[in-house]
């Protein structure tokens, strides 16, 4: 009985990865063949990898966001907490070089202050969610408002930039590539693989669907709901914490504009990706394909001036629902029953 | 009445150059109201039209303001804004974006976009022949950027040099950056790029040398003036060897003659067009300020 | 009484209903029918297929195939409870309420009363005061369902249905969650409809009550029809023995005398919350104790708030003679005490998930493995699960929303004795549930007992409080009344203490 | 006995007055105390009058979003709507000048298409989310880049200016007063009235209420659920068209920047006023208060050169949190259990 129930099991799971997991993956391979018939430069090895590096921000980031939804939360703040941290970062090493020099250990220091401020702005999140009782949309909304205002005090309403000599330091970070792919790309492997295991493969993964799923069934289960959910928020402040690592070297700048607009990618990225916005169901796979998806987006839109400018956010509009749509169609499956 | 009460309303500072003028606008503040201690500059800045509408709504309800200088958001709507402030008797200055109804403004001090692009245009002609390609990056799609772009354009009209495509690139870095990595993987050989300004200048330079091809002769021309690019000119940077003036200040400027028309025994009222210098290593000097924030 | 219908056309009737959910066949070509004026009962084993049986015929769920006729006529009903135009209403197994809104929204919720576009809410409050004042509940119209107990909901489930004016009224275990009182309250309603010549249709595990209310009874096993008769022709042995297939020994199990001198496993004095006073009472290693009393009395507060689930105003609680205060669940489950709620779909089961999630989530700790869930255990812990409580499901990877109603119950038990507790509080433990395998839960129970095991049984239903605890405390209105021991353990006296007539002095 | 009932029930309608409407209630007062004492021209008519008028675009909006979230849905398009629509408006009214002139048929035209646009747009959203199975964060997260972008397009990445001869004749809705009141303050009142007779003494109202509950309750109990909730976007749409109708007058134009962020000042006015996101409970009076606080928070701002002009999003931020907690805060209740 328990062989007849691990073959129904297999089954099952084919099938579930046929409507959960192909969905965004055939909208990513749709996207791809439109954009090299588009252009063939475009499966080029130097924008294959400029694609690949540029998801890694976004990508984090929802990774991040995966926990929080995933266990029934939102947060908005992320964009403006990577500005914030970008912002003191690059304040804090400025300063640093004077005493520390340009070395590695200015910029070790300054990545020590993006995980610090990363985990901080996430555990205040979260502890104004839990303890204060407060909407996780209206705290992170207000937390919005604050980092992005507190940035732009810092930049004086200008950018902020990294001193020249800590630049040629950092610059590997973002620039540089280990077997064939960049540092960020390295980066974002590693956080999809440790998401992927903290989610799938550990009791607080498990926890945190628990919670999405129904609040008082977690608690009647010995689930520290508060404390589950404020951890949710802390990893994703740490995901805007690397995101942000990897994202100073780039440019070495800091400014208002900064970040604007990723806390809806990053959402973005995970609902294109199979999660349940309401909770109770995440997928860090999926994740990653949406973040995938949104940045071919963009850079498709880029290699045709076929449709105007102006005209780039109705196809990114009209993509983002059909892809998702393609992922909730009933590919083949009969008509079931509504629930 | 004691004091002469003159409101200063324009955007929130989100990029360099309004940061520039943010800064400006400051330092005139403190050097007006030191000199003459019975005017008080109020400053208010507004993130959207729509909230420097109701910021100029409060100027008058609650300041009860004399003077109002202001640097619309943008020009239509807040034509009818600062047109009820002109029926409340105060002195209308307009700074940079003219209202789309003539007549209103007493003083207007700009600086000249459609030079702007004209410049660039001139520029890029004296240094690339025909059958050279070039591409553009545009800012936020707005009249500023239509204005610079049209410009640009009609000025290149009829130059041979082939302008392979335009996006727009928000007058940000992070966008420049991107959005000039795809037009190299896209276009195998451009010649230069007319970056339009000095923020995206930034991301399309660190693209170039991303991909190494900064060199060849390839150059950028950005826009405004931040403090960084001029100085790199004085410098003898090859790769943004110009670039084309936008000052910040002109709000100072305006601060300045809306403060006169109040102390000055003569006529201020008029026009005020700044310039749109081309900046090369030659006079680079004199429009370097190294303590502003742009 | 059912003479009289006999020879009518049937109102609502299913011939050869056959119904699948994907490839896993739950119905096997079933006929039943239905007349006016009739109580006709479904009985059957968990997951049997009675909830599906009226799913399909009230049009909630398609068959896959078969016909369904109402007035002899052939029909395709229509989905999503759009049936109530044709006067058939089905109360769910799992309760349907809208948890934020107010008795009297619910109540008239898809069919209000409009005046000129806008509600009448002065007459739908009227109507429902009336409903409730009808049926002696105490219930005001404008509370919010949220803030009701589980038999309150209940209620108003049953007032809703009934209020509707159905000509069929199809019921899913309505008594499940109800005591006695409830019951019969309930039971004189369901007289009134018939004499109005409703035709109503009623699953319920409580062979008892079945026999006594239904004209006709039909049984289902495995989702194949066995036999459908008049209720007279039906003994409760036979009825027990069809659905299980098999002989029914005793139900309860022999009790073993308790050792009065075991240790004290938990001791609490005082207890005081928001809801309930003055609670003291120990439990002794190897011992049963029964709490009984009306819905509502406040023991299910009694013990959410020793587990650490609801806050408590004064009072001790000792566990092995050691002061303990549990700020949380975790904290109860790893000293050893866990309590099963009887609430399980809002606080037992996710019922989105499937069975293996719920079945090690309270355990989940014993699961890690070098921080890593080890899945294979988990595997293990519900195919254990599965054989320990005899939990069937056709799929092994049903949600537990879909699970059947007895066997979600049973999950929730797996659930819970998955963490190996010393002091287990198991809050209505079989509701819901078959005879068959209420039988192997009072054994379960008892062997628990027998190994050492402090159990408590906090129970609506008094033949099980009797037929298995050792010891019983009453409450009512927040407060024990008295208790019971042994012998002395009968329905007149626990009656007399839930209803107030007497009264324990007890030194506290 | 049921007398008995009858007044726990209105003590428990009286406490929950206490928390769920005071809150927002005590938030507005004490943020006026604030405005009163920072400059006494605070409470002047002239600046009350103000505030009334510019909290009617957002709080009209709001409305409309009560309904939405209220079902259990969300709409991120209101923002980009308005715009898009706007742009049309003056697009058909200027070019109908030729013909029409620029009387009063012409603003009654705009108007028309204003509401015909509002509420196909609406109807578009509610049939993706229904019908298509999509969730509304995608769905209009989507529209809002495409009606961003059209506007653009429509502008030509410039701004869409109203023919003067209309201007005058369409000012009054927004400049007159009647009996005291500005025109805009009048449509607020009515479609304050008109929102919470919809959500509260219709039936209407209760199937929203039923649907974010619980949508398969509601399905049960025979209710529509995907009409009623294509419904609440339908509404969502008009009011955005009744805003917008009273924005256009008010800066006559329209450009790819009207209307930015207003979707989440809508959604956080509609929080703020007790209304819950996840769905199932909604307050139209909570929601006129939010929308007050919000615009009062702006004006304040306005009133005081105190703080530094980059930390307003920072006290914002702040006001917005507070004002929740102090609504979330149970008020002389006793510490409840945990939920
Ligand atoms: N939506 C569904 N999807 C898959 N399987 C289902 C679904 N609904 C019910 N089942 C399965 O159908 C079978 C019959 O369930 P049903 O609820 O009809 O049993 P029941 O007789 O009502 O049992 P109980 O007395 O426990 O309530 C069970 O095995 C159940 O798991
Ligand atoms: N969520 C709630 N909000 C308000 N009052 C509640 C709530 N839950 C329970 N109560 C009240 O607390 C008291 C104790 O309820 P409790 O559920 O503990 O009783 P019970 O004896 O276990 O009843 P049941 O037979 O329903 O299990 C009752 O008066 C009940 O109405
Ligand atoms: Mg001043
Ligand atoms: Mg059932």
């Amino acid at each position: 009985m328990s062989d007849s129930a691990t073959t129904t099991e297999s089954k099952s799971w084919l099938s579930s990865v046929d409507f959960k997991t192909l969905g965004p993956a055939i909208a990513l391979i749709l996207l791809c063949v439109v954009g090299f018939l588009l252009n063939s430069a475009f499966l080029s090895e130097g924008n294959i990898t400029n694609l690949l590096t540029r998801s890694a921000f976004i990508g984090i980031i929802a990774i991040g966001a995966t926990f929080v939804i995933t266990a029934g939360g939102i947060d908005l703040s992320v964009g403006s907490m990577a500005a914030v941290i970008a912002g003191v970062m690059i304040i804090v090493m400025n300063s640093a070089v004077e005493i520390m020099g340009t070395g590695v250990a200015t910029v070790l220091l300054g990545c020590g202050v993006s995980v610090i401020l990363g985990v901080g702005a996430g555990w205040a999140n979260g502890f104004l969610t839990t303890k204060g009782k407060i909407e996780a949309f209206i705290v992170t909304l207000g937390t919005m408002g604050i980092f992005r205002s507190l940035v732009t005090y810092f930049a004086d309403g200008g950018t902020l930039s990294l001193d020249y000599g800590i630049r040629e330091t950092y610059r590997p970070v973002y620039y540089e590539a280990f077997f064939g792919l960049p540092v960020p790309v390295w980066v974002f492997i590693f956080v999809s693989i440790a998401g992927w295991v903290l989610l799938n493969r550990t009791a607080f993964g498990r926890y945190c669907t628990a919670i999405g799923s129904s609040e008082s069934v977690a608690r009647y289960s010995a689930i520290k709901v508060d404390r589950i959910k404020t951890w949710t928020y802390v990893i994703q402040g740490l995901c805007v914490a690397m995101a942000t690592i990897i994202y100073v070297p780039r440019l070495g700048s800091a400014s208002s504009t900064t970040g604007v607009l990723w806390e809806l990618e990053a959402i973005a990225a995970v609902i294109i990706g199979g999660t349940v916005l309401k909770g109770g169901y995440g997928r860090i796979g999926g994740t990653i394909l949406g973040a995938l998806i949104l940045t071919t987006i963009g850079n498709i839109l880029n290699f045709t001036d076929m449709i105007s400018n102006y005209l780039n956010g109705t196809m990114q509009g009209l993509i983002i629902i059909i892809a998702v749509w393609l992922q909730r169609a009933d590919w083949g499956k009969k008509s079931k029953p509504k629930s | 009445q004691d004091q002469i009460k003159i409101g200063v309303s324009y955007p929130t500072p989100t990029h360099a150059w309004a940061a520039g003028m943010n800064w400006h606008a400051e330092q005139a503040e403190a050097r007006l109201e030191a000199l003459y201690p019975d005017v008080d500059l109020i400053l208010v800045n507004s993130p959207d039209p729509g909230a420097q509408a109701s910021a100029i709504e409060d100027l008058v309800s609650v300041h009860q303001i004399d003077a109002l200088v202001v640097l619309p958001f943008e020009s239509e709507p807040l034509t009818d804004p600062v047109l009820n402030v002109k029926k409340t008797g105060a002195l209308i200055t307009v700074v940079d974006r003219g209202l789309s109804l003539p007549g209103i403004e007493d003083i207007y001090v700009a600086g000249n976009n459609p030079e702007l692009g004209r410049v660039s245009a001139q520029y890029m002609k004296t240094r690339l022949k025909e059958g050279d390609n070039i591409v553009v990056l545009r800012g936020i799609p707005t009249i500023i950027d239509n204005e610079r772009f049209d410009a640009f354009m009609a000025e290149m009209e009829g130059s041979g040099v082939n302008i392979l495509d335009h996006k727009h690139a928000n007058w940000n870095r992070d966008d420049g950056f991107e959005v000039m990595q795809d037009f190299l993987s896209r276009f195998p050989d451009i010649d230069a790029v007319w970056a339009q300004d000095d923020d995206i200048a930034i991301g399309v330079v660190a693209a170039l040398k991303q991909a190494g091809r900064d060199g060849d002769g390839m150059f950028v021309v950005g826009g405004a003036g931040m403090k960084e690019t001029i100085k790199g000119i004085m410098d003898g940077e090859t790769l943004v060897p110009v670039d084309v003036l936008y000052p910040p200040a002109m709000i100072a400027t305006a601060m300045d003659v809306t403060v006169a028309a109040f102390k000055s025994n003569g006529p201020v009222s008029g026009r005020y067009i700044l310039g749109a210098t081309l900046i090369t290593p030659e006079n680079a000097a004199s429009f370097y300020f190294p303590d502003s924030p742009f | 009484m059912a003479d009289g219908a006999i020879h009518t056309t049937p109102v609502l009737s299913a011939e050869r209903v056959s119904k699948s959910f994907g490839a896993i066949p739950v119905l096997f070509s079933i006929s039943f029918d239905l007349r006016a004026g009739e109580v006709h009962a479904l009985i059957g084993e968990n997951g049997a297929g009675k909830s599906t049986l009226m799913k399909v015929m009230s049009g909630f769920i398609p068959a896959t195939s078969g016909t369904l006729r109402v007035d002899g006529e052939e029909v395709n009903l229509p989905p999503n409870g759009q049936a109530e135009d044709l006067g058939i209403v089905l109360i769910h197994q799992e309760l349907n309420l809208a948890e934020q809104m107010t008795v009297e929204e619910n109540i008239f919720l898809g069919r209000e009363i409009v005046r000129n576009g806008v509600l009448n809410r002065r007459e739908m409050t009227a109507q429902v005061q009336k409903m409730f004042s009808d049926v002696g509940l105490d219930i005001s119209p404008k509370a919010r369902i949220s803030s009701l107990s589980i038999a309150q909901k209940q209620m108003v489930e049953i007032v809703k249905a009934t209020s509707r004016n159905a000509r069929v009224l199809i019921m899913d275990e309505p008594t499940a969650v109800l005591t006695e009182a409830e019951t019969g309250v309930f039971f004189e309603q369901v007289a009134k409809l018939k004499k109005r010549g409703t035709a109503i249709m009623f699953v319920s595990h409580k062979l008892q009550e079945v026999k006594e209310i239904s004209d006709r009874i039909t049984i289902l096993r495995d989702g194949q029809w066995i036999a459908t008769k008049p209720a007279d022709e039906f003994t409760l042995d036979a009825m027990a023995q069809m659905m299980v297939g098999r002989e029914l020994s005793d139900l309860y199990p022999p009790i073993h005398e308790a050792d009065v001198d075991a240790p004290r496993v938990l001791e609490v004095s005082n207890l005081t919350t928001k809801n309930v006073r003055g609670i003291s009472f120990d439990l002794r290693a190897g011992e049963v104790l029964g709490f009984s009393g009306l819905i509502g009395s406040g023991r299910s507060e009694v013990f959410e708030s020793i587990c650490g689930l609801s806050e408590i105003e004064s009072g001790t609680i000792k566990i092995d003679g050691a002061e303990v205060r549990f700020s949380s669940v975790a904290q109860a489950r790893d000293a050893g005490v866990v309590y099963l709620t009887k609430d399980r779909k809002s606080k037992g089961l996710l019922m989105e998930q499937g069975m293996q999630k719920n079945m090690t989530l309270l355990a989940l700790p014993k699961f890690v493995k070098n921080f890593m869930l080890d899945k294979g255990a988990e595997e293990k812990a519900l195919a254990r699960g599965v054989r320990r409580f005899d939990i069937r499901a056709r799929d092994p990877n049903v949600k537990a929303g879909d699970l059947s109603g007895g066997n979600q119950q049973k999950l929730l038990l797996a659930k819970v004795m998955e963490c190996n507790p010393r002091v287990v509080i198991i809050d209505e433990p079989t509701r819901g549930i078959d005879v068959g395998t209420k039988q192997q839960i009072y054994h379960f129970i008892a062997a628990l007992a027998a190994e050492g095991m402090s159990v408590v049984v906090i129970s609506s239903e008094m033949p099980e409080i009797i037929g298995i605890c050792h010891r019983v405390f009453v409450m009512r209105d927040g407060r024990i009344m008295g208790s019971v021991t042994g012998d002395a353990i009968n329905e007149t006296e626990i009656v007399r203490f839930a209803a107030g007539l007497k009264e324990e002095v007890r030194d506290v």
